[in-house]
Protein backbone atom coordinates (compact mmCIF):
# COMPACT_ATOMS: atom_id res chain seq x y z
CA UNK A 1 0.00 0.00 0.00
CA UNK A 2 1.01 3.54 -1.25
CA UNK A 3 -0.32 6.71 0.10
CA UNK A 4 1.02 9.87 -1.60
CA UNK A 5 -0.45 13.65 -0.51
CA UNK A 6 1.92 15.67 -2.57
CA UNK A 7 2.16 18.96 -4.53
CA UNK A 8 4.81 17.66 -7.11
CA UNK A 9 3.22 16.35 -10.54
CA UNK A 10 3.44 12.36 -11.02
CA UNK A 11 4.14 9.96 -13.48
CA UNK A 12 1.11 7.67 -14.45
CA UNK A 13 2.78 5.76 -16.66
CA UNK A 14 5.84 5.11 -14.36
CA UNK A 15 2.96 4.46 -11.45
CA UNK A 16 1.16 2.15 -13.10
CA UNK A 17 3.98 0.04 -14.90
CA UNK A 18 5.83 -0.31 -10.91
CA UNK A 19 2.46 -0.65 -9.74
CA UNK A 20 1.26 -3.73 -11.94
CA UNK A 21 4.59 -5.67 -11.83
CA UNK A 22 5.78 -7.91 -9.66
CA UNK A 23 2.58 -9.61 -7.89
CA UNK A 24 2.44 -13.60 -8.65
CA UNK A 25 -1.11 -13.32 -7.51
CA UNK A 26 -2.34 -10.57 -9.29
CA UNK A 27 -4.90 -11.01 -12.42
CA UNK A 28 -6.88 -6.96 -13.07
CA UNK A 29 -5.29 -3.94 -11.90
CA UNK A 30 -7.28 -0.60 -12.67
CA UNK A 31 -6.47 2.59 -12.46
CA UNK A 32 -8.32 5.55 -12.12
CA UNK A 33 -7.05 9.26 -13.21
CA UNK A 34 -8.67 12.71 -12.08
CA UNK A 35 -7.96 15.48 -14.73
CA UNK A 36 -8.56 18.90 -14.67
CA UNK A 37 -10.77 19.82 -17.42
CA UNK A 38 -12.70 22.93 -17.99
CA UNK A 39 -15.84 23.45 -16.91
CA UNK A 40 -19.15 24.08 -18.43
CA UNK A 41 -19.30 27.84 -18.69
CA UNK A 42 -15.32 29.52 -18.46
CA UNK A 43 -12.19 28.31 -19.65
CA UNK A 44 -10.03 27.61 -16.51
CA UNK A 45 -6.91 29.51 -15.75
CA UNK A 46 -6.19 26.59 -13.14
CA UNK A 47 -7.53 25.17 -10.43
CA UNK A 48 -5.90 25.45 -6.86
CA UNK A 49 -6.72 22.56 -4.35
CA UNK A 50 -6.27 23.49 -0.75
CA UNK A 51 -6.02 20.30 1.67
CA UNK A 52 -5.62 19.99 5.80
CA UNK A 53 -2.20 18.09 6.12
CA UNK A 54 -1.76 15.49 8.49
CA UNK A 55 -5.66 14.86 8.43
CA UNK A 56 -5.32 14.39 4.62
CA UNK A 57 -2.77 11.72 4.93
CA UNK A 58 -4.91 9.97 8.00
CA UNK A 59 -7.94 9.97 6.21
CA UNK A 60 -6.84 8.64 3.08
CA UNK A 61 -4.95 5.61 4.66
CA UNK A 62 -8.10 4.75 6.79
CA UNK A 63 -10.04 4.46 3.08
CA UNK A 64 -7.19 2.13 1.36
CA UNK A 65 -7.10 -0.08 4.67
CA UNK A 66 -11.11 -0.34 4.73
CA UNK A 67 -10.90 -0.95 0.90
CA UNK A 68 -8.70 -3.83 1.74
CA UNK A 69 -10.82 -5.55 4.18
CA UNK A 70 -13.95 -5.65 2.37
CA UNK A 71 -12.27 -6.38 -0.43
CA UNK A 72 -9.76 -8.82 -1.84
CA UNK A 73 -6.49 -6.75 -2.66
CA UNK A 74 -2.91 -7.47 -3.36
CA UNK A 75 -2.16 -3.86 -3.36
CA UNK A 76 -3.41 0.10 -2.90
CA UNK A 77 -2.01 2.87 -4.14
CA UNK A 78 -3.42 6.90 -4.54
CA UNK A 79 -1.48 9.85 -5.18
CA UNK A 80 -3.40 12.79 -4.75
CA UNK A 81 -1.95 16.02 -5.69
CA UNK A 82 -2.21 19.96 -3.76
CA UNK A 83 -1.36 23.22 -4.88
CA UNK A 84 -2.39 24.81 -8.16
CA UNK A 85 -2.88 22.92 -11.47
CA UNK A 86 -3.73 23.67 -14.88
CA UNK A 87 -5.82 22.12 -17.53
CA UNK A 88 -4.98 18.80 -18.61
CA UNK A 89 -2.60 17.82 -15.12
CA UNK A 90 -3.32 15.06 -13.49
CA UNK A 91 -5.04 15.47 -10.12
CA UNK A 92 -4.95 12.44 -8.29
CA UNK A 93 -5.04 8.60 -9.16
CA UNK A 94 -5.79 5.36 -7.29
CA UNK A 95 -4.77 2.04 -8.63
CA UNK A 96 -6.03 -1.48 -7.33
CA UNK A 97 -4.91 -4.99 -8.04
CA UNK A 98 -6.59 -8.25 -6.95
CA UNK A 99 -7.26 -11.53 -8.47
CA UNK A 100 -10.47 -10.96 -10.09
CA UNK A 101 -12.14 -7.74 -11.78
CA UNK A 102 -14.68 -7.66 -9.82
CA UNK A 103 -12.75 -6.66 -6.42
CA UNK A 104 -10.58 -4.56 -8.57
CA UNK A 105 -13.30 -2.52 -9.76
CA UNK A 106 -15.48 -1.95 -6.80
CA UNK A 107 -12.43 -1.08 -4.49
CA UNK A 108 -11.30 1.71 -6.74
CA UNK A 109 -14.96 3.06 -7.38
CA UNK A 110 -15.45 2.70 -3.55
CA UNK A 111 -11.91 4.61 -3.15
CA UNK A 112 -13.02 7.51 -5.40
CA UNK A 113 -16.40 8.02 -3.63
CA UNK A 114 -14.77 8.29 -0.75
CA UNK A 115 -12.00 10.33 -1.97
CA UNK A 116 -14.78 12.99 -3.43
CA UNK A 117 -16.09 13.26 -0.66
CA UNK A 118 -14.62 12.20 2.31
CA UNK A 119 -10.97 13.50 2.23
CA UNK A 120 -10.17 16.93 3.59
CA UNK A 121 -9.64 18.62 0.17
CA UNK A 122 -11.33 21.44 -1.39
CA UNK A 123 -11.07 22.84 -5.25
CA UNK A 124 -11.20 26.52 -6.15
CA UNK A 125 -11.70 27.15 -9.63
CA UNK A 126 -9.69 30.43 -11.00
CA UNK A 127 -11.26 31.48 -14.86
CA UNK A 128 -10.80 35.09 -16.27
CA UNK A 129 -14.53 36.08 -14.63
CA UNK A 130 -12.83 35.06 -11.00
CA UNK A 131 -12.11 32.43 -8.78
CA UNK A 132 -14.79 30.41 -6.95
CA UNK A 133 -15.14 27.24 -4.44
CA UNK A 134 -16.10 23.98 -6.16
CA UNK A 135 -19.39 22.84 -4.25
CA UNK A 136 -20.14 19.37 -3.13
CA UNK A 137 -22.21 17.53 -5.43
CA UNK A 138 -25.27 15.99 -4.02
CA UNK A 139 -25.20 13.10 -6.42
CA UNK A 140 -21.26 12.35 -4.84
CA UNK A 141 -22.75 12.15 -0.97
CA UNK A 142 -25.89 9.54 -2.71
CA UNK A 143 -23.60 7.52 -4.36
CA UNK A 144 -21.32 7.10 -0.78
CA UNK A 145 -24.79 5.21 0.30
CA UNK A 146 -24.22 1.93 -2.01
CA UNK A 147 -21.32 1.37 -0.14
CA UNK B 1 -7.87 25.07 21.83
CA UNK B 2 -6.31 24.88 18.02
CA UNK B 3 -9.07 26.30 15.58
CA UNK B 4 -8.32 25.75 11.73
CA UNK B 5 -10.24 27.54 8.88
CA UNK B 6 -10.13 25.92 5.04
CA UNK B 7 -11.62 27.04 1.94
CA UNK B 8 -14.03 29.60 2.59
CA UNK B 9 -14.32 29.47 5.95
CA UNK B 10 -11.06 30.44 5.64
CA UNK B 11 -11.43 33.04 3.87
CA UNK B 12 -14.67 34.89 5.60
CA UNK B 13 -13.09 34.58 9.02
CA UNK B 14 -9.67 35.35 7.32
CA UNK B 15 -7.35 33.83 8.91
CA UNK B 16 -6.13 29.88 8.57
CA UNK B 17 -5.64 28.99 12.29
CA UNK B 18 -5.49 30.51 15.38
CA UNK B 19 -5.25 29.43 19.42
CA UNK B 20 -8.94 30.09 21.01
CA UNK B 21 -9.43 29.96 24.78
CA UNK B 22 -12.25 28.64 25.84
CA UNK B 23 -14.81 27.37 28.22
CA UNK B 24 -16.41 25.20 25.75
CA UNK B 25 -17.62 21.32 26.34
CA UNK B 26 -18.90 20.60 23.09
CA UNK B 27 -18.29 21.71 19.21
CA UNK B 28 -21.62 23.35 19.18
CA UNK B 29 -21.12 25.64 22.13
CA UNK B 30 -17.47 26.67 20.82
CA UNK B 31 -18.97 28.02 17.55
CA UNK B 32 -21.41 30.00 19.61
CA UNK B 33 -18.29 31.56 21.50
CA UNK B 34 -17.16 32.12 18.26
CA UNK B 35 -20.13 33.50 16.46
CA UNK B 36 -20.56 36.02 19.40
CA UNK B 37 -17.27 37.39 18.32
CA UNK B 38 -17.62 39.45 15.57
CA UNK B 39 -19.54 39.40 12.13
CA UNK B 40 -17.00 37.45 10.02
CA UNK B 41 -17.63 34.65 12.27
CA UNK B 42 -21.33 34.74 12.76
CA UNK B 43 -21.32 34.98 8.68
CA UNK B 44 -18.98 32.10 8.66
CA UNK B 45 -20.90 30.14 10.76
CA UNK B 46 -23.94 31.40 9.98
CA UNK B 47 -25.61 28.26 8.31
CA UNK B 48 -24.37 25.22 9.96
CA UNK B 49 -25.48 22.42 7.59
CA UNK B 50 -23.20 24.07 5.15
CA UNK B 51 -20.17 23.00 7.02
CA UNK B 52 -18.24 20.05 8.33
CA UNK B 53 -15.76 19.51 11.54
CA UNK B 54 -13.35 17.83 12.25
CA UNK B 55 -12.44 16.66 15.38
CA UNK B 56 -8.35 16.04 16.57
CA UNK B 57 -8.34 15.56 12.49
CA UNK B 58 -11.07 13.13 12.31
CA UNK B 59 -14.60 13.89 10.54
CA UNK B 60 -17.28 14.53 13.29
CA UNK B 61 -20.34 16.80 14.32
CA UNK B 62 -21.47 19.42 16.02
CA UNK B 63 -22.45 17.41 19.28
CA UNK B 64 -18.49 16.52 19.50
CA UNK B 65 -17.33 16.74 23.17
CA UNK B 66 -14.12 19.04 23.34
CA UNK B 67 -12.52 16.91 26.95
CA UNK B 68 -8.73 16.33 25.66
CA UNK B 69 -9.22 17.60 22.27
CA UNK B 70 -6.42 19.91 20.86
CA UNK B 71 -7.55 20.47 17.24
CA UNK B 72 -10.77 21.74 16.11
CA UNK B 73 -11.65 21.97 12.21
CA UNK B 74 -13.99 24.13 9.98
CA UNK B 75 -14.90 23.64 6.20
CA UNK B 76 -17.50 23.27 3.68
CA UNK B 77 -18.24 20.01 2.59
CA UNK B 78 -14.96 18.21 0.93
CA UNK B 79 -14.46 18.22 -2.61
CA UNK B 80 -11.20 15.57 -3.41
CA UNK B 81 -10.55 13.19 -6.41
CA UNK C 1 -10.79 4.84 -30.61
CA UNK C 2 -7.94 2.55 -30.99
CA UNK C 3 -8.69 -1.32 -31.21
CA UNK C 4 -5.30 -3.64 -31.00
CA UNK C 5 -5.38 -7.43 -31.36
CA UNK C 6 -2.00 -8.32 -31.52
CA UNK C 7 0.83 -11.16 -30.33
CA UNK C 8 3.06 -8.70 -28.86
CA UNK C 9 3.48 -7.45 -25.32
CA UNK C 10 2.28 -4.12 -25.14
CA UNK C 11 3.63 -1.15 -22.72
CA UNK C 12 0.87 -0.32 -19.61
CA UNK C 13 2.95 3.25 -19.17
CA UNK C 14 3.08 4.36 -22.68
CA UNK C 15 -0.40 3.29 -23.52
CA UNK C 16 -1.83 5.14 -20.26
CA UNK C 17 -0.05 8.00 -20.47
CA UNK C 18 -0.81 8.83 -23.96
CA UNK C 19 -4.00 7.90 -23.38
CA UNK C 20 -4.42 10.23 -20.96
CA UNK C 21 -2.87 13.09 -22.60
CA UNK C 22 -4.20 15.46 -25.26
CA UNK C 23 -7.85 16.24 -24.09
CA UNK C 24 -9.47 19.26 -23.04
CA UNK C 25 -12.75 18.02 -21.37
CA UNK C 26 -11.74 15.09 -19.85
CA UNK C 27 -11.93 14.52 -16.04
CA UNK C 28 -11.37 10.68 -15.93
CA UNK C 29 -9.92 8.04 -17.40
CA UNK C 30 -10.22 4.57 -15.99
CA UNK C 31 -7.69 1.62 -17.06
CA UNK C 32 -8.13 -1.92 -16.48
CA UNK C 33 -4.95 -4.44 -17.22
CA UNK C 34 -5.64 -8.53 -17.05
CA UNK C 35 -2.30 -10.02 -16.29
CA UNK C 36 -1.53 -13.76 -16.35
CA UNK C 37 -1.60 -15.24 -12.78
CA UNK C 38 -1.02 -18.80 -11.33
CA UNK C 39 -4.24 -20.53 -10.67
CA UNK C 40 -5.67 -22.02 -7.71
CA UNK C 41 -3.54 -25.12 -7.70
CA UNK C 42 -0.82 -25.03 -9.87
CA UNK C 43 2.18 -23.14 -11.25
CA UNK C 44 1.62 -21.75 -14.73
CA UNK C 45 3.99 -22.55 -17.09
CA UNK C 46 2.11 -20.75 -19.63
CA UNK C 47 -1.06 -19.40 -20.92
CA UNK C 48 -1.76 -19.94 -24.47
CA UNK C 49 -4.71 -17.41 -26.14
CA UNK C 50 -6.40 -18.85 -29.14
CA UNK C 51 -8.53 -16.65 -31.14
CA UNK C 52 -10.60 -15.83 -34.41
CA UNK C 53 -8.84 -13.90 -36.69
CA UNK C 54 -11.31 -11.21 -38.27
CA UNK C 55 -14.08 -12.22 -36.22
CA UNK C 56 -12.08 -10.50 -32.68
CA UNK C 57 -11.50 -6.97 -34.28
CA UNK C 58 -14.81 -6.76 -35.60
CA UNK C 59 -16.37 -8.05 -32.57
CA UNK C 60 -14.06 -6.07 -30.03
CA UNK C 61 -14.87 -2.73 -32.30
CA UNK C 62 -18.49 -2.95 -32.07
CA UNK C 63 -18.57 -3.75 -28.45
CA UNK C 64 -16.08 0.00 -28.49
CA UNK C 65 -18.61 1.41 -30.53
CA UNK C 66 -22.14 -0.04 -28.35
CA UNK C 67 -20.17 1.65 -25.00
CA UNK C 68 -19.60 5.14 -26.81
CA UNK C 69 -23.40 5.09 -27.13
CA UNK C 70 -24.81 4.07 -24.10
CA UNK C 71 -22.19 6.55 -22.04
CA UNK C 72 -20.39 10.15 -22.86
CA UNK C 73 -17.13 9.05 -23.79
CA UNK C 74 -14.16 11.17 -25.24
CA UNK C 75 -11.95 8.17 -25.84
CA UNK C 76 -11.95 4.05 -25.88
CA UNK C 77 -8.92 2.28 -25.92
CA UNK C 78 -8.69 -1.99 -26.13
CA UNK C 79 -5.45 -3.56 -26.71
CA UNK C 80 -5.84 -7.83 -26.25
CA UNK C 81 -3.29 -10.00 -26.95
CA UNK C 82 -3.18 -13.51 -28.53
CA UNK C 83 -0.34 -16.56 -28.44
CA UNK C 84 1.66 -18.09 -25.74
CA UNK C 85 2.19 -15.64 -22.29
CA UNK C 86 4.06 -16.24 -19.08
CA UNK C 87 2.26 -15.72 -15.24
CA UNK C 88 2.99 -11.96 -14.61
CA UNK C 89 2.59 -10.82 -18.57
CA UNK C 90 0.17 -8.50 -19.69
CA UNK C 91 -2.82 -9.95 -21.60
CA UNK C 92 -5.05 -7.32 -22.35
CA UNK C 93 -6.52 -3.69 -21.57
CA UNK C 94 -8.87 -1.35 -21.37
CA UNK C 95 -8.93 2.31 -21.06
CA UNK C 96 -11.97 4.78 -21.32
CA UNK C 97 -11.69 8.57 -20.76
CA UNK C 98 -15.29 10.83 -20.00
CA UNK C 99 -15.88 14.06 -18.24
CA UNK C 100 -17.11 12.01 -15.07
CA UNK C 101 -16.06 9.71 -13.25
CA UNK C 102 -19.67 7.33 -13.57
CA UNK C 103 -19.14 7.15 -17.39
CA UNK C 104 -15.20 6.14 -17.58
CA UNK C 105 -16.33 3.22 -14.59
CA UNK C 106 -19.42 2.30 -16.32
CA UNK C 107 -18.03 1.95 -19.83
CA UNK C 108 -14.72 -0.03 -18.49
CA UNK C 109 -16.71 -2.55 -16.85
CA UNK C 110 -18.91 -2.88 -19.33
CA UNK C 111 -16.58 -3.35 -21.68
CA UNK C 112 -14.78 -6.09 -19.51
CA UNK C 113 -17.50 -8.17 -18.75
CA UNK C 114 -18.17 -8.25 -22.41
CA UNK C 115 -14.72 -8.93 -23.74
CA UNK C 116 -14.44 -11.94 -21.00
CA UNK C 117 -17.92 -13.61 -23.09
CA UNK C 118 -18.32 -12.59 -26.35
CA UNK C 119 -14.99 -11.46 -27.83
CA UNK C 120 -13.66 -14.83 -29.81
CA UNK C 121 -11.08 -15.75 -27.24
CA UNK C 122 -10.16 -18.85 -25.32
CA UNK C 123 -7.47 -19.17 -22.92
CA UNK C 124 -5.60 -22.21 -22.49
CA UNK C 125 -3.49 -23.02 -19.12
CA UNK C 126 -0.08 -25.46 -19.15
CA UNK C 127 0.79 -26.53 -16.07
CA UNK C 128 3.33 -29.11 -15.02
CA UNK C 129 0.53 -31.76 -14.67
CA UNK C 130 -0.62 -31.03 -18.29
CA UNK C 131 -2.94 -28.24 -20.12
CA UNK C 132 -6.30 -27.31 -19.94
CA UNK C 133 -9.31 -25.00 -21.73
CA UNK C 134 -10.37 -22.45 -19.00
CA UNK C 135 -14.03 -23.04 -18.67
CA UNK C 136 -16.56 -20.07 -18.85
CA UNK C 137 -17.40 -19.14 -15.34
CA UNK C 138 -21.03 -18.87 -14.73
CA UNK C 139 -21.06 -15.41 -13.02
CA UNK C 140 -19.21 -13.82 -15.77
CA UNK C 141 -22.41 -14.59 -17.91
CA UNK C 142 -24.45 -13.85 -15.26
CA UNK C 143 -22.45 -10.26 -15.40
CA UNK C 144 -23.89 -9.63 -18.35
CA UNK C 145 -27.50 -9.02 -17.56
CA UNK C 146 -26.57 -5.80 -15.63
CA UNK C 147 -26.01 -4.10 -18.65
CA UNK D 1 -19.03 -23.42 -46.85
CA UNK D 2 -15.92 -23.11 -45.22
CA UNK D 3 -16.51 -24.51 -41.32
CA UNK D 4 -13.86 -23.28 -38.74
CA UNK D 5 -12.98 -25.09 -35.45
CA UNK D 6 -11.84 -23.57 -32.34
CA UNK D 7 -10.09 -24.23 -29.27
CA UNK D 8 -11.48 -28.17 -27.82
CA UNK D 9 -13.72 -28.25 -30.88
CA UNK D 10 -10.92 -27.98 -32.82
CA UNK D 11 -8.73 -30.33 -30.88
CA UNK D 12 -11.94 -32.84 -31.15
CA UNK D 13 -11.74 -33.03 -34.29
CA UNK D 14 -8.46 -32.40 -35.69
CA UNK D 15 -8.59 -29.67 -37.66
CA UNK D 16 -8.83 -25.70 -37.72
CA UNK D 17 -10.87 -25.25 -40.62
CA UNK D 18 -12.09 -27.08 -43.90
CA UNK D 19 -14.37 -26.79 -46.49
CA UNK D 20 -17.52 -28.70 -46.79
CA UNK D 21 -20.00 -29.18 -49.57
CA UNK D 22 -23.49 -29.41 -47.98
CA UNK D 23 -26.78 -29.43 -48.57
CA UNK D 24 -27.97 -28.28 -44.79
CA UNK D 25 -30.38 -25.09 -44.77
CA UNK D 26 -29.44 -24.34 -41.09
CA UNK D 27 -26.68 -24.41 -38.75
CA UNK D 28 -28.29 -27.14 -37.01
CA UNK D 29 -28.70 -29.32 -40.24
CA UNK D 30 -24.93 -28.53 -41.10
CA UNK D 31 -24.10 -30.40 -37.21
CA UNK D 32 -26.32 -33.02 -38.36
CA UNK D 33 -24.14 -33.90 -41.58
CA UNK D 34 -21.43 -33.36 -39.26
CA UNK D 35 -21.92 -35.57 -37.05
CA UNK D 36 -22.69 -38.28 -39.40
CA UNK D 37 -19.86 -38.35 -40.73
CA UNK D 38 -17.20 -39.47 -38.15
CA UNK D 39 -16.88 -40.03 -34.05
CA UNK D 40 -14.48 -37.59 -33.87
CA UNK D 41 -17.44 -35.06 -35.21
CA UNK D 42 -20.05 -36.65 -33.24
CA UNK D 43 -18.43 -36.00 -30.04
CA UNK D 44 -17.01 -32.91 -30.57
CA UNK D 45 -21.10 -31.73 -31.72
CA UNK D 46 -22.51 -34.35 -28.83
CA UNK D 47 -23.46 -31.54 -26.08
CA UNK D 48 -24.72 -28.44 -28.25
CA UNK D 49 -24.87 -26.46 -24.89
CA UNK D 50 -21.45 -26.42 -24.92
CA UNK D 51 -20.90 -24.93 -27.83
CA UNK D 52 -21.37 -21.59 -29.59
CA UNK D 53 -21.26 -20.59 -33.57
CA UNK D 54 -20.92 -17.76 -35.62
CA UNK D 55 -21.85 -17.34 -38.76
CA UNK D 56 -20.06 -14.81 -40.77
CA UNK D 57 -17.87 -14.05 -37.98
CA UNK D 58 -21.37 -12.76 -36.11
CA UNK D 59 -21.92 -14.55 -33.38
CA UNK D 60 -25.44 -16.83 -34.29
CA UNK D 61 -27.33 -19.68 -32.99
CA UNK D 62 -28.11 -23.11 -34.29
CA UNK D 63 -31.33 -22.10 -35.54
CA UNK D 64 -29.59 -19.88 -38.01
CA UNK D 65 -30.14 -20.54 -41.92
CA UNK D 66 -27.44 -20.63 -44.23
CA UNK D 67 -28.62 -18.97 -46.95
CA UNK D 68 -25.82 -16.81 -48.80
CA UNK D 69 -23.37 -17.91 -45.42
CA UNK D 70 -19.87 -18.40 -46.75
CA UNK D 71 -17.93 -18.86 -42.99
CA UNK D 72 -20.16 -21.09 -40.02
CA UNK D 73 -17.42 -21.17 -36.80
CA UNK D 74 -17.74 -23.76 -33.46
CA UNK D 75 -16.31 -23.23 -30.45
CA UNK D 76 -17.05 -23.74 -26.52
CA UNK D 77 -17.63 -20.50 -24.93
CA UNK D 78 -15.57 -17.76 -24.86
CA UNK D 79 -12.53 -16.52 -22.35
CA UNK D 80 -11.55 -13.70 -23.24
CA UNK D 81 -9.85 -10.59 -21.32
Amino acid sequence: MRIAIQQAPFDLGVESTRFAAGHRDVGAVVTFTGIVRDTGNARLDAMEIEHYPGMTETAVTEMAREAQTRWSLADVLIIHRHGRLETGDMIMMVATASRHRKDAFEAAEYLMDYLKSRAPFWKREVTAEGASWVEARGEDEDALSRW
Amino acid sequence: MNVLYFAWVRERIGLPREDVDTTATTVAELVDELRAREDRYALAFSDLSALRVAVDQELSDFDAKLDGVREVAFFPPMTGG
